[in-house]
């Protein structure tokens, strides 16, 4: 099993997290654009092969934090809570 | 024995032609180039030839033909779906399904073994009452059958889950749920499809698609440009690829299905027996194997790594079911790619780019799809519009939002 | 019903494992206000801890403060605030607190302490910027020689390194909790701390274990032969 | 015939513990260190088993674990292998996959078929006409499959653990133990395993007769069981490496995962077969398994045996069976120039004729083929041909093989290695490795034991530094200097066609040539199609051979024609070690052993246990349902809603946090005070209901659903923290006990229970206090679900039991009842209220739901308000609406999720029904299609047996529709 690092309990397996999809826009800022602008908010997600951003979730703690990691060698690369992007490596 | 094996005692050289041709090189220009050399579209280039006479097409595959979804699934095939659209559409693929070995004149063991949905719930019993209701209304033997129906046709099954689980209520049964060789789905497609005029190229990579205009006017691959007007994607799990060269967006994430094998045993296993509730899915192959498999991996990854927790889970889940299992020992385990949809159906047909057809979001239904598929995607490539039966999948579907309701129909959808 | 022989007090608390305990022929008894098994049935005689033990404690007082104040309340009603994420710090009576966020505490009692129980009267349903964070949490106690293989069998976290004194999230036989790893009569322990919908399932799958490995189920008063009377 | 030999040192049997055993109905000895191979060939049992496809005779091949055709069963187990399993007193065998027994098996008859037989015979007929196939099936699937299973068998409970290291060292030979001494000199902790029940590995049985080995191996031995760092585990596989080295261990008791910080694969090798005609029968073995037979198990293979060597150990072996008596007819080299060491001069000094530049051609079989008579040998040509002309047999009963090798790495495959074939070893060896994986010894192509040694030695010192543990120069690793270990090319034909590539699975080589002219021309493709290496052994014996013989098919090299991707498990492993305790997490509110006490019907909701019912003797269970609805409605009933979610919003932002999560509106909401609230996704869809409580001006109390509340928690703190707001979250759904107390009596219940003032001014509908309940401190909230006057009490969970029994003991004089589930959906389904998921469906939108008055006007802005502005602009399809069924009626009733079918089309589904209300005739609830949903509408519902039920569409609520009784 992987072993992720969250940023408040440090490296642990990944059973003990919950994926919670790609870091997107905060909707707040996407509500005034047009119709079809909204759906592909909604819907649509950026699955190409790469380095995404992602939310996960330590589930004994429930602290959510943000990852970076590619979607197809599964490295995790940086791990950080929320907001923390620019501060914490 | 059949008289169709006596040739084989009859010659002294092996008496089998090559299934398919291996063309040295690729040609300028095809009327349409399929990229994906699965079943789907395999499928997709034998219909166009058959169906449609469109026989100037080149499949390209960047590794060997059915070494995606095709060679990694459970091979499982049913129609019992919950929305009138898929139960339709793979109705449809059950038909043809059941015809193939003759058509291809190959035998893929296609295997009508009965399915069970069990239900641990009452909440879930009500889902399958649901779709059986649904499947009747079209014709599609489908019935919710009590505990003593279950114990009956599948005796060695525990119905209390050994208290580890909710015990099972009910199930859908679903008698024409089969398996099937599923490699050998891909051969046929790929000799019929051969016979008939296209061409297929192993270990030949799209490096992007040509679009001018909004129109498709090519293909790039490593061999050198293509040019064609049409271009089906047929890549399953690697459909992020594709999309991502001809610019659309797309609901798509990849994540990893895992399967496992146990050892060869002697048959005792008849039905295809699946439960949401413990995610498994199971059957025994022809070859004596109990083929098992689970839902989707928790998390998105373009990777066919294995994983233990997967095999610990489904071994808990086949012990939950049959307890005396316990000696059996798995031999193996895997894993494919599923391009999941958030409505839980594909994404087929035209795309805001003209000549740009896709055939995707098969999450993991890809396999029991294979016939139909190729059928609807031929049609709708020699036509430029959408087949009937796929209308309700195009792409359009989520900037109207009109989604597909099969995602009620539970987790894991064998 | 022993509840009937040991007639509980108004508000009586029980333990979320009191059916457990009881089907094991519990003695109890009561300190402070909660209703301790402090000896089974078939507990082994004498005062050795076994090579595994476990005890259950959930009727330990609790008290958990969340909200950006929650440092500052604790500092003023007296108690020595750890200033690091998952440091615990004795309380003065007995007990401890252990800091589970930036602005989250949890304190629990000794056996035979108050301050929690104080507290918890004190902020009644909670003051300014200072929320009660219910904390009922069952509270098992595990310890002897092959404690940690009791560990070993349900959970993937490695305690030869683990800094005893800081507590740690992580999940037990698949269950969410806080261990704090401590040291009971010069012995490994662990303290665990869970939701206690989840105590009659993780305890009956401890108690597997534990006996598998030659170990019993003990009452509190192994373990805190000075239990109040 | 017994052909044991004397005590020899090192052996692995234990003379002082002989064991009794059953082979096939034979009574049997041997001792405890015997597989069951071993003994029975020590007792010249040569048949022990058949194999898969023709029901040839199998005997010992490898005696390293990979003979799938020695395959047995006790009645219990199944597919054991007879080179794996111990024997042990009383153990009772029977061969698998005959038919009246391994001697007499009915089915060898398979064999005189085989010309119809081809590879992949079976794609080429039975499908017609279609409906044999199923005949022919089931015929195939008898004969298929190895052994049984048993139904009856009880299950087993096996514990898993978990361990942790610094280097994991697979294999504890040579290289293994040098690697893992080397390590822990430089302090890291290491794990050190062995799939044998002895450490050693090739020390064991290759080098036994060499005295300054075996010194060597003592010195180490003993270094490895005095260091502090090392922990050695025999008899462990390791079974699969996953993501960063998270290790599979499997021993005969457990499965042990284990995280380790680096590995070092030090696995050696698998000897290869040699192709030729009846290369299969028993008596035709690996050199290094009539090596494991003599040294390990003290039986002498064979009487006189003839060697088949392309290397050096060849002549070892050779000379070790001279040794112990067996007669070397001769060794047959398949080097044109022979050996090229001093081995060679050793073998002709002990009178080995060397037949240089010949291989075999063939195995004569003696009568009944379980044994072998002679070898044919045969001279090659310089392309590797056989010159069949010039055959000449040789008298033996035995023929070893020592061909070439190939590395055990599959668990370095696993963990990320990569591998290319080097002409100078004629193997795989590591092209590309991980950090934090290390290759060494044979397994890294070096084959010469001080070069093993010294590889291993690198490789721990590589892992310390890789591990920051040594900082030193790491030694360069010593280069195989000598001729390559392995033939390219072992396979030879004489046109036979019993000249096997794949024991396990039967095929031989002209099915590899048959399937390539059939365009089965890659590696995959052949794999699939022949299905080399898909039987039980995994390939272990066969892939190298397949890759051979398909590079040469191709006429291409084999790093073109690639390798085949090795998977988890290196052995099978059984599925009650990786099932292991099996822990499924329940959970109980404070109040569970009251209700079983009580007579409760318990029922599984999502991780919770609920009361459904309580059973009353005498009365059916639906007759108790409604007994408990009509008690709420007459007396007072206590419900316990503890599985109920329980958040706490708090802090400044607390009010508009909620405004983002709700469709509704919650700034102005008065203190004290509850409001229902509908929570969607991004798209529109309902996720989420309950009762959200204004307890201060920044407290609120929110209620979710039971089986979606963890969830709804979380995302609650994940909007948290995008939307930035000062809230604090609290989760305290385990920590609170809860209770509905409902019913024209429920006040005078609880009266003397509180302190609270329950007067209707004072405590209206919709309010919400914190008091003392029974002493205990509590929310107490005037809700309405089942449409009664009605108090939801909740307190800490410890207290939950003593304000349950108080309440039932205040509410005696007044009928208290307890009630279950169903009556509580009863008793809300007259009040017309929906229960989100069984309500409504993965797509279901506020306006169907008929819940759009639960959307806030003008709000700027919730959680899937953009979605929900556009889907009202489109028609609605379906709408939530009440069915009310005739009192006096005949036929069937629906179901839930039967359909309302209108001129043979679908238009609607019943989602919740209650054949029995208090109302005295059945009602439901349905979506319905808008243009047929106006009340007094006659609809038909198709019943599951294909009737149809008539029903007319009601106002809901059906029960008290000014809410008079809940006030």
């Amino acid at each position: 099993m992987k072993i992720l690092n969250c940023p408040i309990n440090g490296p642990r397996p990944l059973q003990e997290f919950h994926f919670g999809g790609e870091l997107r826009p905060n909707p707040l800022d996407r509500k005034d654009g047009a119709d079809a602008d909204w759906a592909d908010y909604v819907f649509n997600r950026d699955g190409e092969p790469g380095v995404k951003r992602e939310w996960w979730y330590h589930i004994p703690s429930g602290t959510w934090f943000i990852a970076e990691r590619d979607n197809v060698t599964d490295q995790f690369q940086r791990t950080y809570l929320y907001g923390a992007e620019q501060t914490d490596g | 024995m059949p008289y169709r094996l006596l040739k084989y005692a009859l010659h002294k050289d092996h008496p089998e032609p090559r299934m398919f041709r291996a063309p040295e090189r690729l040609k300028e220009e095809y009327d349409a180039v399929i990229i994906g050399g699965g079943g789907h579209g395999l499928g997709a280039a034998y219909y166009l030839a058959k169906e449609h006479g469109i026989t100037s097409v080149a499949v390209l595959e960047k590794g060997y033909i059915g070494g995606g979804g095709t060679g990694r699934n459970t091979a499982i095939v049913r129609s019992n779906y919950l929305t009138p659209e898929g139960a339709r559409f793979y109705q449809e693929s059950v038909d043809l399904f059941r015809d193939l070995s003759r058509e291809f004149n190959f035998n893929l063991f296609y295997s009508e073994r009965g399915h069970f949905t069990l239900a641990h719930s009452p909440a879930s019993l009500n889902t399958q009452r649901w779709r059986a209701e649904v499947n009747k209304h079209l014709g599609i033997d489908s019935e919710v059958v009590d505990r003593a129906f279950i114990k009956k046709t599948v005796p060695e099954i525990d119905l209390d889950a050994g208290g580890h689980q909710a015990p099972i209520y009910g199930a859908l049964y679903h008698p024409p749920g089969a398996i099937a060789r599923h490699d050998a789905v891909a051969w046929g497609y790929a000799r019929g499809a051969d016979q008939r005029g296209a061409e297929i190229h192993q270990q030949t990579a799209v490096t992007g698609v040509e679009v001018r205009d909004g129109e498709v006017a090519g293909v790039h691959t490593d061999k050198g440009f293509i040019k064609t007007r049409k271009v089906l994607s047929a890549v399953a799990g690697w459909t992020t690829s594709i999309t991502r060269m001809v610019g659309l967006r797309t609901p798509l994430v990849i994540h990893p299905l895992q399967a496992l094998v146990t050892e060869p045993l002697k048959p005792w296993l008849n039905s295809i027996v699946v439960s949401a509730s413990l995610h498994l899915y199971m059957s025994q192959s022809s070859r004596g194997e109990l083929v098992a498999g689970a839902s989707l991996d928790p998390y998105e990854l373009i990777s066919m790594r294995s994983t233990l927790d997967f095999a610990e889970g489904m071994s808990a889940g086949m012990l939950d079911l049959f307890p005396f299992l316990g000696d059996v020992k798995i031999l193996r385990q895997w894993a494919g790619l599923c391009d999941m949809t958030p409505d839980f159906s594909p994404i087929m047909g035209t795309t805001p780019i003209k000549g740009f057809y896709i055939d995707a979001g098969w999450g993991t239904w890809g396999f029991k799809a294979t016939p139909v598929s190729g059928k609807t995607m031929a049609w709708t490539m020699a036509n430029d519009h959408d087949h009937e039966l796929i209308k309700a999948f195009n792409l359009s579907r989520f900037g109207r939002f009109q989604l597909v309701g099969e995602k009620g129909a539970a987790s894991v959808g064998h | 019903m022993n509840v009937a022989m040991n007639p509980a007090p108004a508000a009586a608390r029980r333990s979320p494992i009191h059916d457990a305990l009881e089907a094991r022929g519990a003695e109890w008894r009561d300190v402070n206000g909660t209703t301790f098994a402090v000896r089974l049935r078939d507990e082994p005689a004498g005062d050795d801890i076994p090579a595994a033990a476990l005890c259950d404690l959930s009727g330990l007082n609790q008290l958990g403060v969340k909200g950006p104040d929650a440092a500052n309340w604790l500092s003023t009603a007296g108690v020595d605030v750890p200033a690091d994420l998952y440091e615990s710090r004795p309380l003065p009576s007995g007990g401890r607190v252990v800091r589970f966020g930036a602005h989250e505490f949890f304190l629990e009692d000794g056996i035979a302490g108050s301050k929690a129980s104080e507290l918890s009267e004190q902020l009644g349903f909670g003051a300014e910027q200072v929320y009660r964070v219910e904390h009922q949490d069952a509270t098992f106690l595990l310890t002897g020689p092959r404690s940690l293989d009791v560990m070993a069998q349900t959970c993937g976290i490695d305690f030869r390194e683990a800094n005893g004194g800081r507590a740690i999230f992580t999940r037990v036989a698949g269950v969410s909790c806080a261990l704090l790893p401590e040291t009971i009569a010069d012995q490994q322990a662990f303290r665990l701390w869970l939701d206690p919908s989840y105590a009659p399932y993780l305890w009956e799958e401890l108690v597997v274990i534990v006996e598998s490995l030659g170990g019993h189920v003990v009452g509190a008063g192994r373990l805190f032969p000075d239990l109040p009377a | 015939m017994d052909r044991r030999l004397p005590p020899r040192e090192g052996e692995w049997i234990d003379r002082s513990q002989p064991v009794e055993f059953r082979f096939e109905g034979q009574s049997l000895a041997g001792f405890a260190g015997d597989v069951l191979s071993s003994a029975l060939w020590a007792h010249d049992v040569r048949l022990q088993g058949r194999s898969f496809k023709y029901h040839r005779p199998r005997g010992l091949y490898s005696l390293a674990g990979h003979d799938a055709n020695v395959i047995v069963e006790d009645g219990r187990r199944t597919n054991m292998r007879g080179d794996l399993l111990p024997i042990t007193d009383g153990l009772d065998v029977y061969s698998v996959n005959t038919s009246g027994g391994l001697q007499r098996d009915r089915w060898r008859i398979m064999e005189r078929f085989d010309r119809f037989l081809p590879v992949g015979f079976y794609y080429k007929a039975f499908h017609t006409p279609r409906w044999l196939f199923p005949h022919y099936e089931n015929q195939m699937r008898q004969v298929a499959g190895l052994g049984r299973v048993h139904p009856g068998n009880a299950a087993v409970e096996t514990p898993k653990d978990y361990a942790f290291c610094d280097l994991l060292v697979v294999g504890a030979g040579p290289a293994g133990l040098a690697g893992a001494i080397a390590a822990a000199e430089q302090g890291l902790k290491v794990l050190l395993v062995d799939e044998q029940p002895h450490p050693g590995g090739s020390l064991n049985w290759q080098w036994s007769g060499n005295p300054a080995a075996q010194e060597q191996f003592g010195g180490m031995l003993e270094q490895v069981r005095a260091h502090d760092n090392i922990e050695l585990r025999c008899g462990t596989q390791a079974a699969g490496a996953y993501n960063d080295y998270w290790i599979a261990l499997v021993d005969d008791r457990r499965l042990t995962k284990l995280r380790a910080k680096a590995m070092l694969v030090a696995t050696g090798c698998f000897e290869q077969p040699a192709v030729f005609q009846n290369n299969d029968l028993p008596g035709v073995m690996l050199a290094s398994a009539a090596q494991r037979l003599l040294q390990l198990y003290a039986v002498k293979p064979f009487d006189r045996a003839v060697v088949v060597a392309a290397n050096s150990d060849g002549y070892r072996a050779a000379l070790d069976l001279h040794g112990a008596g067996v007669e070397i007819a001769a060794i047959a080299d398949l080097r044109h120039d022979g050996e090229p060491t001093g081995l060679a001069q050793n073998a002709a000094d002990a009178g080995i004729e060397i037949l240089a530049g010949c291989a075999i051609a063939e195995a004569v079989p003696s009568g009944g083929k379980a044994r072998i008579q002679a070898a044919a040998v045969c001279p090659l040509e310089k392309d590797g041909s056989l010159r069949t002309g010039s055959l000449r047999r040789i008298e033996c009963d035995g023929i070893a093989m020592s061909v070439g090798w190939s590395p055990n790495v599959g668990l370095a495959y696993q963990a990320g290695g990569r591998f290319r074939y080097a002409e100078h070893v004629a193997q795989l060896v590591p092209s590309s490795l991980p950090d934090g994986l290390f290759v060494s010894g044979r397994a890294n192509g070096r084959f010469e034991l001080h070069d093993q040694i010294a590889d291993g030695r690198r490789a721990g010192l590589c892992a310390a530094a890789h591990l920051g543990r040594f900082d030193g120069n790491l030694p360069d690793s010593p280069q195989h200097q000598a001729s390559p270990p392995s033939h390219p090319y072992p396979i030879f034909s004489n046109n036979g066609k019993k000249n096997f590539v794949d024991l396990d699975e039967d095929l031989h080589l002209a099915d590899f040539k048959n399937a390539h002219q059939e365009g089965y021309d890659n590696i995959e493709l052949v794999k699939r199609f022949t299905t080399v290496g898909m039987g039980p052994s995994q390939g272990k014996l066969s892939n190298s051979n397949a890759i051979r013989i398909l590079a040469r098919l191709n006429g291409a090299s084999i790093n073109e024609t690639g390798t085949t991707t090795s998977r988890p498990f290196y052995q099978p492993v059984r599925i009650s070690h990786l099932a292991g305790r099996r822990f499924h997490p329940q959970r109980r509110t404070p109040l569970d052993g009251w209700h079983r006490q009580h007579g409760a019907e318990m029922m599984h909701a999502g991780a919770w246990m609920r009361p459904e019912f309580y059973t009353t003797s005498g009365s059916t269970r639906d007759e108790c349902i409604l007994a408990e609805a009509k008690n709420v409605r007459e007396h007072v009933g206590l419900i316990d809603v503890g599985t109920l979610g329980k958040i706490l919003v708090c802090g400044p932002d607390a009010a508009r946090f909620l405004e983002h999560i709700y469709t509704g509106r919650f700034e102005k909401q008065k203190v004290g005070r509850l409001r229902y609230g509908v929570a969607c996704d991004e798209t529109g869809v309902i996720i989420e209901d309950g009762v959200i409580a204004r307890l201060a001006e920044d407290r609120f109390y929110v209620s979710a659903t039971s089986s979606g509340a963890a969830v709804f928690y979380r995302e609650m703190q994940r909007w948290a923290l995008i939307f930035g707001m000062k809230v604090t979250l609290i989760n305290a759904t385990g920590h609170l006990a809860a209770m509905n107390l409902a019913g024209p009596k429920s006040r005078e219940v609880l009266a003397g229970l509180t302190d609270a003032d329950l007067s209707p001014d004072a405590f209206p509908y919709v309010g919400v206090k914190e008091a003392t309940v029974a002493g205990a401190r509590a929310i107490v909230m005037r809700v309405g679900f089942v449409g009664e006057l009605g108090y939801e009490i909740h307190v800490p969970a410890s207290q939950g039991w003593h304000v349950w029994t108080s309440l039932m003991e205040a509410g005696r004089p007044h009928n208290i009842r307890p009630f279950g589930v169903e009556a509580q959906r009863l008793l809300r389904l007259e009040k017309g209220h929906l229960i989100v998921g069984q309500d409504t469906d993965a797509l279901t939108h506020p306006f169907e739901a008929d819940v759009a008055w639960a959307i806030g006007k003008d709000k700027p802005f919730f959680i899937g308000s953009r979605s929900l502005d556009i889907v009202k602009q489109q028609s609605l399809d379906r709408k939530l609406v009440g069915l009310s069924f005739p009192a006096h009626r005949s036929g069937p009733l629906p179901q839930e999720c039967c359909l309302i079918i209108h001129e043979g089309e679908i238009v609607g589904r019943i989602t919740s029904i209650a054949p029995a209300s208090t109302l005295g005739h059945p009602i439901a609830m349905a979506f319905l299609r808008p243009d047929l949903a106006n009340v007094g509408a006659k609809v038909t519902i198709r019943t599951t047996d294909g009737r149809t039920a008539d029903a007319e569409v009601a106002a809901m609520p059906f029960y008290d529709p000014d809410g008079a009784r809940q006030k």
